[in-house]
Protein backbone atom coordinates (compact mmCIF):
# COMPACT_ATOMS: atom_id res chain seq x y z
CA UNK A 1 0.00 0.00 0.00
CA UNK A 2 1.10 3.52 -0.45
CA UNK A 3 2.54 5.45 2.22
CA UNK A 4 -0.04 8.79 1.96
CA UNK A 5 1.40 11.60 1.61
CA UNK A 6 1.60 14.22 4.39
CA UNK A 7 -0.54 17.39 3.69
CA UNK A 8 0.15 20.59 5.34
CA UNK A 9 -2.06 23.39 5.60
CA UNK A 10 -1.32 27.01 4.08
CA UNK A 11 -0.68 29.10 6.68
CA UNK A 12 -0.28 33.13 6.71
CA UNK A 13 -0.10 35.51 9.25
CA UNK A 14 0.07 38.92 7.75
CA UNK A 15 -0.24 42.32 7.99
CA UNK A 16 -1.44 43.38 4.37
CA UNK A 17 -4.81 42.19 2.82
CA UNK A 18 -5.86 38.47 2.08
CA UNK A 19 -5.72 37.69 -1.50
CA UNK A 20 -8.89 35.13 -2.00
CA UNK A 21 -8.72 34.19 -5.30
CA UNK A 22 -4.77 33.26 -5.11
CA UNK A 23 -5.38 30.96 -2.23
CA UNK A 24 -8.09 29.31 -3.72
CA UNK A 25 -6.11 28.99 -7.09
CA UNK A 26 -3.32 27.81 -4.87
CA UNK A 27 -5.83 25.05 -3.45
CA UNK A 28 -7.40 24.20 -6.89
CA UNK A 29 -5.29 24.67 -9.68
CA UNK A 30 -4.83 21.24 -12.07
CA UNK A 31 -6.73 19.29 -9.84
CA UNK A 32 -9.55 16.99 -11.03
CA UNK A 33 -10.00 15.13 -7.58
CA UNK A 34 -11.55 18.15 -5.99
CA UNK A 35 -15.41 18.63 -5.65
CA UNK A 36 -15.95 20.91 -3.46
CA UNK A 37 -14.44 23.67 -2.09
CA UNK A 38 -15.77 26.28 1.20
CA UNK A 39 -14.66 29.28 2.07
CA UNK A 40 -15.08 31.12 5.22
CA UNK A 41 -14.30 35.15 5.33
CA UNK A 42 -14.55 36.76 8.68
CA UNK A 43 -14.97 40.49 7.69
CA UNK A 44 -14.60 43.61 10.75
CA UNK A 45 -18.50 44.77 11.38
CA UNK A 46 -19.04 48.52 12.50
CA UNK A 47 -21.49 47.30 15.38
CA UNK A 48 -23.89 49.28 14.16
CA UNK A 49 -21.57 52.50 13.78
CA UNK A 50 -20.02 52.29 17.18
CA UNK A 51 -17.09 50.65 15.58
CA UNK A 52 -14.34 52.89 13.94
CA UNK A 53 -11.75 50.11 13.96
CA UNK A 54 -10.43 47.15 15.33
CA UNK A 55 -6.66 46.61 16.28
CA UNK A 56 -5.41 42.77 16.22
CA UNK A 57 -2.66 41.58 18.25
CA UNK A 58 -0.96 38.39 17.70
CA UNK A 59 1.97 35.98 19.61
CA UNK A 60 4.49 36.12 16.37
CA UNK A 61 6.04 32.41 15.67
CA UNK A 62 3.09 31.23 18.10
CA UNK A 63 0.27 32.19 16.01
CA UNK A 64 1.78 30.29 13.01
CA UNK A 65 2.38 27.27 14.70
CA UNK A 66 -1.14 27.27 16.54
CA UNK A 67 -2.86 27.92 13.16
CA UNK A 68 -0.96 24.90 11.24
CA UNK A 69 -1.96 22.58 14.50
CA UNK A 70 -5.44 23.44 13.92
CA UNK A 71 -5.07 22.99 10.13
CA UNK A 72 -3.17 19.58 10.50
CA UNK A 73 -5.70 18.14 12.91
CA UNK A 74 -8.72 19.26 10.45
CA UNK A 75 -6.86 18.03 7.17
CA UNK A 76 -6.28 14.29 9.07
CA UNK A 77 -10.27 14.34 10.86
CA UNK A 78 -11.67 15.04 7.82
CA UNK A 79 -9.92 13.80 4.85
CA UNK A 80 -9.79 16.96 3.40
CA UNK A 81 -7.99 17.23 -0.13
CA UNK A 82 -6.37 21.02 0.65
CA UNK A 83 -6.71 23.91 3.50
CA UNK A 84 -5.07 27.28 4.13
CA UNK A 85 -5.67 29.91 6.95
CA UNK A 86 -4.48 33.02 6.67
CA UNK A 87 -5.12 35.57 9.38
CA UNK A 88 -4.35 39.62 9.71
CA UNK A 89 -3.27 41.54 12.11
CA UNK A 90 -3.14 45.22 12.42
CA UNK A 91 -5.53 47.70 12.14
CA UNK A 92 -8.88 46.49 10.51
CA UNK A 93 -11.61 49.19 9.29
CA UNK A 94 -14.99 47.76 9.12
CA UNK A 95 -16.00 45.62 5.96
CA UNK A 96 -11.97 44.61 5.79
CA UNK A 97 -11.47 40.82 6.01
CA UNK A 98 -9.91 39.60 9.16
CA UNK A 99 -9.27 35.82 8.48
CA UNK A 100 -9.65 33.45 5.72
CA UNK A 101 -10.24 29.82 5.72
CA UNK A 102 -10.52 28.02 2.77
CA UNK A 103 -11.03 23.46 2.64
CA UNK A 104 -11.01 21.15 -0.35
CA UNK A 105 -12.28 18.00 -0.17
CA UNK A 106 -13.99 15.04 -2.22
CA UNK A 107 -17.19 15.47 -1.41
CA UNK A 108 -19.32 18.42 -0.11
CA UNK A 109 -19.79 17.85 3.82
CA UNK A 110 -15.95 17.50 4.12
CA UNK A 111 -15.08 20.47 3.47
CA UNK A 112 -17.66 22.13 5.14
CA UNK A 113 -16.91 20.98 8.61
CA UNK A 114 -13.51 21.11 7.93
CA UNK A 115 -13.80 25.48 7.27
CA UNK A 116 -16.15 25.06 10.51
CA UNK A 117 -13.96 22.50 12.64
CA UNK A 118 -10.97 25.44 11.99
CA UNK A 119 -13.04 28.64 13.01
CA UNK A 120 -14.26 27.11 16.40
CA UNK A 121 -10.79 26.55 17.37
CA UNK A 122 -9.17 29.14 15.98
CA UNK A 123 -11.37 31.34 17.73
CA UNK A 124 -10.38 29.72 20.96
CA UNK A 125 -6.76 28.63 20.53
CA UNK A 126 -5.12 30.77 18.14
CA UNK A 127 -2.66 33.65 19.67
CA UNK A 128 -4.94 36.97 18.13
CA UNK A 129 -6.65 39.24 20.24
CA UNK A 130 -8.94 42.10 19.11
CA UNK A 131 -9.26 45.81 20.77
CA UNK A 132 -11.84 48.06 19.34
CA UNK A 133 -11.57 51.32 19.05
CA UNK A 134 -14.92 53.87 19.06
CA UNK A 135 -15.91 56.25 16.47
CA UNK A 136 -16.51 58.77 19.52
CA UNK A 137 -12.70 58.63 19.71
CA UNK A 138 -12.31 56.16 22.52
CA UNK A 139 -10.29 53.17 23.02
CA UNK A 140 -13.14 50.78 23.54
CA UNK A 141 -11.02 48.01 25.41
CA UNK A 142 -10.35 44.59 24.98
CA UNK A 143 -12.86 42.59 23.30
CA UNK A 144 -13.96 39.75 26.01
CA UNK A 145 -13.77 36.27 25.09
CA UNK A 146 -17.51 34.49 24.59
CA UNK A 147 -18.55 31.80 26.12
CA UNK A 148 -20.48 30.71 22.94
CA UNK A 149 -16.79 30.38 21.42
CA UNK A 150 -15.66 27.61 24.11
CA UNK A 151 -19.46 25.89 23.38
CA UNK A 152 -18.85 25.98 19.47
CA UNK A 153 -15.50 24.36 20.09
CA UNK A 154 -17.08 21.53 22.32
CA UNK A 155 -19.16 20.14 20.27
CA UNK A 156 -16.06 18.55 18.29
CA UNK A 157 -15.23 16.41 21.41
CA UNK A 158 -14.88 12.97 20.26
CA UNK A 159 -15.43 10.49 22.77
CA UNK B 1 17.13 33.48 32.73
CA UNK B 2 13.84 32.76 31.15
CA UNK B 3 12.20 35.52 28.31
CA UNK B 4 8.31 36.17 29.42
CA UNK B 5 6.44 37.50 26.94
CA UNK B 6 3.22 39.60 27.46
CA UNK B 7 0.06 40.30 25.11
CA UNK B 8 -2.93 42.30 24.77
CA UNK B 9 -4.24 43.61 28.37
CA UNK B 10 -1.58 41.65 29.73
CA UNK B 11 1.10 43.75 28.18
CA UNK B 12 -0.45 46.70 28.92
CA UNK B 13 -0.80 46.52 32.95
CA UNK B 14 2.61 45.07 33.08
CA UNK B 15 3.68 48.06 31.35
CA UNK B 16 6.20 45.98 28.59
CA UNK B 17 5.76 43.41 26.11
CA UNK B 18 9.07 41.38 27.38
CA UNK B 19 11.39 40.87 29.72
CA UNK B 20 14.27 38.15 30.80
CA UNK B 21 13.87 37.15 34.64
CA UNK B 22 16.01 35.06 36.52
CA UNK B 23 13.63 32.70 38.25
CA UNK B 24 13.67 30.83 41.64
CA UNK B 25 14.50 27.05 41.43
CA UNK B 26 11.19 27.10 44.14
CA UNK B 27 9.53 28.11 40.69
CA UNK B 28 8.79 24.57 39.49
CA UNK B 29 4.65 25.23 37.46
CA UNK B 30 2.87 27.31 35.43
CA UNK B 31 0.96 28.15 38.47
CA UNK B 32 4.28 28.73 40.79
CA UNK B 33 4.67 31.25 38.21
CA UNK B 34 1.96 32.94 38.06
CA UNK B 35 2.19 33.32 42.30
CA UNK B 36 5.88 34.12 41.86
CA UNK B 37 5.02 37.04 39.31
CA UNK B 38 2.87 39.17 41.45
CA UNK B 39 5.06 39.52 44.08
CA UNK B 40 7.11 41.73 41.23
CA UNK B 41 5.33 44.69 41.82
CA UNK B 42 1.73 46.73 41.49
CA UNK B 43 1.55 46.43 38.08
CA UNK B 44 1.85 42.42 38.24
CA UNK B 45 -0.47 42.66 40.81
CA UNK B 46 -2.75 44.18 38.72
CA UNK B 47 -2.25 42.12 35.64
CA UNK B 48 -2.56 39.06 37.18
CA UNK B 49 -5.67 39.63 39.79
CA UNK B 50 -7.35 37.21 38.31
CA UNK B 51 -5.39 34.39 37.62
CA UNK B 52 -8.02 32.26 35.85
CA UNK B 53 -8.34 34.67 33.08
CA UNK B 54 -4.64 34.32 32.45
CA UNK B 55 -3.30 32.18 29.46
CA UNK B 56 -0.22 30.70 29.18
CA UNK B 57 2.79 29.15 26.66
CA UNK B 58 5.45 27.43 27.09
CA UNK B 59 7.74 27.56 23.87
CA UNK B 60 4.25 29.02 21.97
CA UNK B 61 2.42 26.06 23.17
CA UNK B 62 -0.75 26.08 25.50
CA UNK B 63 0.26 24.97 28.96
CA UNK B 64 -1.87 23.89 31.96
CA UNK B 65 -1.34 25.16 35.64
CA UNK B 66 0.42 21.75 36.74
CA UNK B 67 2.69 21.96 33.94
CA UNK B 68 6.44 22.74 35.02
CA UNK B 69 8.04 24.96 33.40
CA UNK B 70 11.96 23.86 33.81
CA UNK B 71 14.02 24.18 30.70
CA UNK B 72 11.33 26.22 29.39
CA UNK B 73 12.97 29.29 26.64
CA UNK B 74 10.16 31.65 26.19
CA UNK B 75 6.99 31.40 28.48
CA UNK B 76 4.04 33.56 27.38
CA UNK B 77 0.81 35.09 29.51
CA UNK B 78 -1.82 36.81 27.85
CA UNK B 79 -5.61 37.28 28.64
CA UNK B 80 -8.45 34.20 26.51
CA UNK B 81 -7.83 34.68 22.93
CA UNK B 82 -10.15 36.64 20.77
CA UNK B 83 -9.17 36.25 16.66
CA UNK B 84 -10.92 35.12 14.07
CA UNK C 1 -41.09 49.07 14.82
CA UNK C 2 -40.16 48.96 11.32
CA UNK C 3 -40.87 46.18 9.06
CA UNK C 4 -38.15 44.13 7.84
CA UNK C 5 -37.52 44.71 4.30
CA UNK C 6 -37.90 41.49 1.94
CA UNK C 7 -34.51 40.05 1.47
CA UNK C 8 -34.52 38.33 -2.08
CA UNK C 9 -31.57 35.43 -2.93
CA UNK C 10 -29.23 36.58 -5.93
CA UNK C 11 -30.24 33.30 -8.35
CA UNK C 12 -28.50 33.00 -11.63
CA UNK C 13 -29.08 29.39 -14.18
CA UNK C 14 -26.53 29.99 -16.51
CA UNK C 15 -24.50 28.10 -19.17
CA UNK C 16 -21.00 30.30 -19.17
CA UNK C 17 -18.50 29.82 -16.06
CA UNK C 18 -19.34 31.67 -12.52
CA UNK C 19 -17.92 34.59 -11.55
CA UNK C 20 -17.51 34.04 -7.99
CA UNK C 21 -15.39 37.46 -6.76
CA UNK C 22 -18.16 39.43 -8.61
CA UNK C 23 -20.77 37.47 -6.61
CA UNK C 24 -18.93 38.23 -3.52
CA UNK C 25 -18.62 41.45 -4.38
CA UNK C 26 -22.11 42.12 -4.73
CA UNK C 27 -22.52 40.69 -1.17
CA UNK C 28 -20.34 42.52 0.64
CA UNK C 29 -19.21 45.87 -1.24
CA UNK C 30 -20.11 49.30 1.00
CA UNK C 31 -21.49 46.36 3.94
CA UNK C 32 -20.03 47.18 7.43
CA UNK C 33 -23.05 44.82 9.35
CA UNK C 34 -21.19 41.59 7.35
CA UNK C 35 -19.53 39.77 9.90
CA UNK C 36 -18.78 36.14 8.11
CA UNK C 37 -18.80 34.84 4.21
CA UNK C 38 -19.20 31.21 3.51
CA UNK C 39 -18.83 30.32 0.21
CA UNK C 40 -19.53 26.40 -1.22
CA UNK C 41 -18.26 25.76 -5.05
CA UNK C 42 -18.83 22.32 -6.47
CA UNK C 43 -16.41 21.00 -8.71
CA UNK C 44 -16.10 18.52 -11.43
CA UNK C 45 -14.44 15.22 -10.68
CA UNK C 46 -12.99 13.41 -13.02
CA UNK C 47 -13.62 10.02 -10.65
CA UNK C 48 -10.03 8.63 -10.60
CA UNK C 49 -9.68 9.49 -14.23
CA UNK C 50 -12.62 7.48 -15.50
CA UNK C 51 -14.85 10.73 -16.74
CA UNK C 52 -13.83 12.98 -19.54
CA UNK C 53 -16.91 15.25 -18.69
CA UNK C 54 -20.16 16.47 -17.42
CA UNK C 55 -23.36 17.56 -19.31
CA UNK C 56 -26.23 19.11 -16.88
CA UNK C 57 -29.43 19.40 -17.75
CA UNK C 58 -32.28 21.29 -16.20
CA UNK C 59 -35.72 22.25 -16.38
CA UNK C 60 -35.69 25.87 -17.49
CA UNK C 61 -38.21 28.59 -15.91
CA UNK C 62 -38.38 25.85 -12.40
CA UNK C 63 -34.51 25.57 -11.91
CA UNK C 64 -34.58 28.93 -11.09
CA UNK C 65 -37.93 29.15 -8.89
CA UNK C 66 -36.43 26.59 -7.36
CA UNK C 67 -33.30 27.66 -6.37
CA UNK C 68 -35.41 31.12 -5.08
CA UNK C 69 -38.04 29.38 -2.73
CA UNK C 70 -34.62 27.15 -1.41
CA UNK C 71 -32.83 30.65 -1.33
CA UNK C 72 -35.87 32.25 0.61
CA UNK C 73 -36.25 30.10 3.18
CA UNK C 74 -32.45 29.98 4.02
CA UNK C 75 -32.34 33.57 4.39
CA UNK C 76 -36.06 33.25 6.74
CA UNK C 77 -34.40 30.76 8.68
CA UNK C 78 -30.62 31.33 9.05
CA UNK C 79 -31.17 35.26 9.29
CA UNK C 80 -29.10 35.69 6.64
CA UNK C 81 -27.85 39.23 5.24
CA UNK C 82 -27.64 37.72 1.85
CA UNK C 83 -27.47 35.01 -0.29
CA UNK C 84 -26.42 33.69 -4.06
CA UNK C 85 -27.18 30.79 -5.50
CA UNK C 86 -25.13 30.38 -8.95
CA UNK C 87 -26.17 26.67 -10.87
CA UNK C 88 -24.82 25.91 -14.44
CA UNK C 89 -25.94 23.47 -17.25
CA UNK C 90 -24.26 22.50 -20.08
CA UNK C 91 -20.80 20.65 -20.58
CA UNK C 92 -18.45 20.71 -17.77
CA UNK C 93 -14.70 19.25 -17.67
CA UNK C 94 -13.21 17.90 -14.24
CA UNK C 95 -12.28 21.11 -12.53
CA UNK C 96 -14.73 23.39 -13.80
CA UNK C 97 -17.13 24.64 -11.45
CA UNK C 98 -20.84 23.67 -11.15
CA UNK C 99 -22.45 25.43 -8.50
CA UNK C 100 -21.48 28.48 -6.12
CA UNK C 101 -23.52 29.25 -3.24
CA UNK C 102 -22.46 32.05 -1.46
CA UNK C 103 -24.28 33.65 2.21
CA UNK C 104 -23.02 36.42 4.65
CA UNK C 105 -24.67 36.78 8.21
CA UNK C 106 -23.63 38.90 11.36
CA UNK C 107 -22.37 36.11 13.20
CA UNK C 108 -20.41 32.93 11.48
CA UNK C 109 -22.14 29.72 12.26
CA UNK C 110 -25.12 31.36 10.16
CA UNK C 111 -23.63 31.79 7.06
CA UNK C 112 -22.09 28.09 7.43
CA UNK C 113 -25.97 27.14 8.37
CA UNK C 114 -27.62 29.03 5.54
CA UNK C 115 -24.64 27.60 2.58
CA UNK C 116 -25.29 23.85 3.87
CA UNK C 117 -28.72 23.96 4.09
CA UNK C 118 -29.24 25.52 0.39
CA UNK C 119 -26.63 22.96 -1.10
CA UNK C 120 -28.91 19.83 1.25
CA UNK C 121 -32.15 21.21 -0.59
CA UNK C 122 -30.81 21.76 -3.88
CA UNK C 123 -29.27 18.18 -4.18
CA UNK C 124 -32.46 17.06 -3.60
CA UNK C 125 -35.13 19.43 -5.09
CA UNK C 126 -33.85 21.60 -7.57
CA UNK C 127 -34.05 20.52 -10.97
CA UNK C 128 -30.79 19.60 -12.41
CA UNK C 129 -29.75 16.00 -13.75
CA UNK C 130 -26.24 14.91 -14.73
CA UNK C 131 -25.00 12.68 -17.66
CA UNK C 132 -22.04 11.00 -17.60
CA UNK C 133 -19.15 10.71 -20.82
CA UNK C 134 -16.16 8.45 -20.26
CA UNK C 135 -13.10 9.12 -20.90
CA UNK C 136 -12.77 5.75 -22.82
CA UNK C 137 -15.59 7.50 -25.33
CA UNK C 138 -18.95 5.67 -23.72
CA UNK C 139 -21.70 7.68 -22.72
CA UNK C 140 -21.72 6.49 -19.18
CA UNK C 141 -25.22 6.93 -18.45
CA UNK C 142 -27.34 9.25 -15.94
CA UNK C 143 -25.93 10.14 -12.66
CA UNK C 144 -28.21 8.02 -9.76
CA UNK C 145 -29.64 9.85 -6.68
CA UNK C 146 -28.04 9.42 -3.58
CA UNK C 147 -30.05 8.11 -0.51
CA UNK C 148 -26.94 10.41 1.06
CA UNK C 149 -28.58 13.49 -0.47
CA UNK C 150 -31.68 12.71 1.13
CA UNK C 151 -30.63 11.74 4.14
CA UNK C 152 -28.16 14.59 4.54
CA UNK C 153 -31.83 16.87 3.40
CA UNK C 154 -33.35 15.45 6.34
CA UNK C 155 -31.31 16.87 9.62
CA UNK C 156 -32.71 20.53 8.71
CA UNK C 157 -36.25 19.14 9.25
CA UNK C 158 -38.03 20.94 12.26
CA UNK C 159 -40.20 19.11 14.76
CA UNK D 1 -54.44 20.96 -23.86
CA UNK D 2 -52.25 20.30 -21.25
CA UNK D 3 -48.68 20.80 -21.82
CA UNK D 4 -46.22 17.85 -21.09
CA UNK D 5 -42.24 18.47 -20.16
CA UNK D 6 -39.61 15.63 -20.15
CA UNK D 7 -36.35 15.35 -18.78
CA UNK D 8 -33.23 13.42 -18.41
CA UNK D 9 -33.98 9.79 -19.70
CA UNK D 10 -37.70 10.11 -19.05
CA UNK D 11 -36.86 12.52 -22.27
CA UNK D 12 -34.60 10.21 -23.56
CA UNK D 13 -37.25 7.09 -23.54
CA UNK D 14 -40.34 9.08 -24.32
CA UNK D 15 -38.22 10.50 -27.44
CA UNK D 16 -39.29 14.09 -27.03
CA UNK D 17 -38.84 17.01 -24.83
CA UNK D 18 -42.21 18.20 -24.63
CA UNK D 19 -45.81 17.34 -26.11
CA UNK D 20 -49.29 19.11 -25.75
CA UNK D 21 -51.41 16.28 -24.89
CA UNK D 22 -55.57 16.21 -24.29
CA UNK D 23 -55.96 14.49 -21.28
CA UNK D 24 -59.65 12.61 -20.64
CA UNK D 25 -61.70 13.94 -17.84
CA UNK D 26 -60.80 10.63 -15.74
CA UNK D 27 -57.63 11.80 -15.34
CA UNK D 28 -57.54 13.81 -12.23
CA UNK D 29 -54.22 13.24 -9.83
CA UNK D 30 -50.77 12.96 -10.54
CA UNK D 31 -51.23 9.45 -10.01
CA UNK D 32 -53.77 9.24 -13.06
CA UNK D 33 -51.79 10.59 -15.01
CA UNK D 34 -48.58 8.27 -14.69
CA UNK D 35 -51.40 5.66 -15.24
CA UNK D 36 -52.63 7.36 -18.35
CA UNK D 37 -49.57 7.39 -20.06
CA UNK D 38 -48.11 4.63 -19.89
CA UNK D 39 -50.94 3.13 -21.89
CA UNK D 40 -50.14 5.50 -24.81
CA UNK D 41 -47.46 2.90 -26.37
CA UNK D 42 -44.30 1.18 -25.04
CA UNK D 43 -42.07 4.21 -25.27
CA UNK D 44 -44.03 5.53 -22.28
CA UNK D 45 -44.30 2.32 -21.08
CA UNK D 46 -40.22 1.79 -20.61
CA UNK D 47 -40.31 5.66 -19.74
CA UNK D 48 -42.15 5.28 -17.13
CA UNK D 49 -41.73 1.42 -15.59
CA UNK D 50 -40.72 2.58 -12.38
CA UNK D 51 -42.85 4.87 -11.59
CA UNK D 52 -41.57 5.09 -7.47
CA UNK D 53 -38.98 7.25 -9.91
CA UNK D 54 -40.88 9.92 -11.30
CA UNK D 55 -40.56 13.21 -9.91
CA UNK D 56 -43.67 15.25 -11.43
CA UNK D 57 -43.98 19.16 -11.19
CA UNK D 58 -47.21 21.06 -11.83
CA UNK D 59 -46.53 24.78 -13.29
CA UNK D 60 -43.31 23.73 -12.11
CA UNK D 61 -43.91 23.45 -8.80
CA UNK D 62 -42.98 19.57 -7.15
CA UNK D 63 -46.28 18.12 -7.07
CA UNK D 64 -47.17 14.80 -4.59
CA UNK D 65 -49.32 11.66 -6.63
CA UNK D 66 -52.24 12.34 -5.08
CA UNK D 67 -52.35 16.55 -6.27
CA UNK D 68 -54.93 17.09 -8.82
CA UNK D 69 -54.16 18.23 -11.49
CA UNK D 70 -57.12 20.45 -13.41
CA UNK D 71 -56.10 23.76 -14.52
CA UNK D 72 -52.40 22.41 -15.36
CA UNK D 73 -50.79 24.35 -17.94
CA UNK D 74 -47.41 22.59 -18.10
CA UNK D 75 -46.50 19.07 -16.43
CA UNK D 76 -43.00 18.06 -15.73
CA UNK D 77 -41.87 14.69 -15.12
CA UNK D 78 -38.24 13.35 -14.42
CA UNK D 79 -35.82 11.62 -12.55
CA UNK D 80 -34.71 12.23 -9.32
CA UNK D 81 -32.45 15.32 -9.75
CA UNK D 82 -28.75 15.44 -9.31
CA UNK D 83 -27.68 19.05 -9.28
CA UNK D 84 -25.31 20.46 -7.15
Amino acid sequence: MPVPSILRPIVSVQREDIDTRAIVHALTDGRTDVGALVTFTGLCRDEAGRLEALELEHYPGMAEAELTRIGEEAIGRFALLGLAIVHRYGRMEPSDQIVLVAATSSHRQAAFDGANFVMDYLKTSAPFWKKEHGRDGTEGGWVAARDADDTARLRWKQD
Amino acid sequence: MTRLVYFAWVRERIGKSEEDLDLPASVETVGDLLAHLRTLGEEYEAALEFPDAIRVAINQEHAERHERIAGAREIGLFPPMTGG
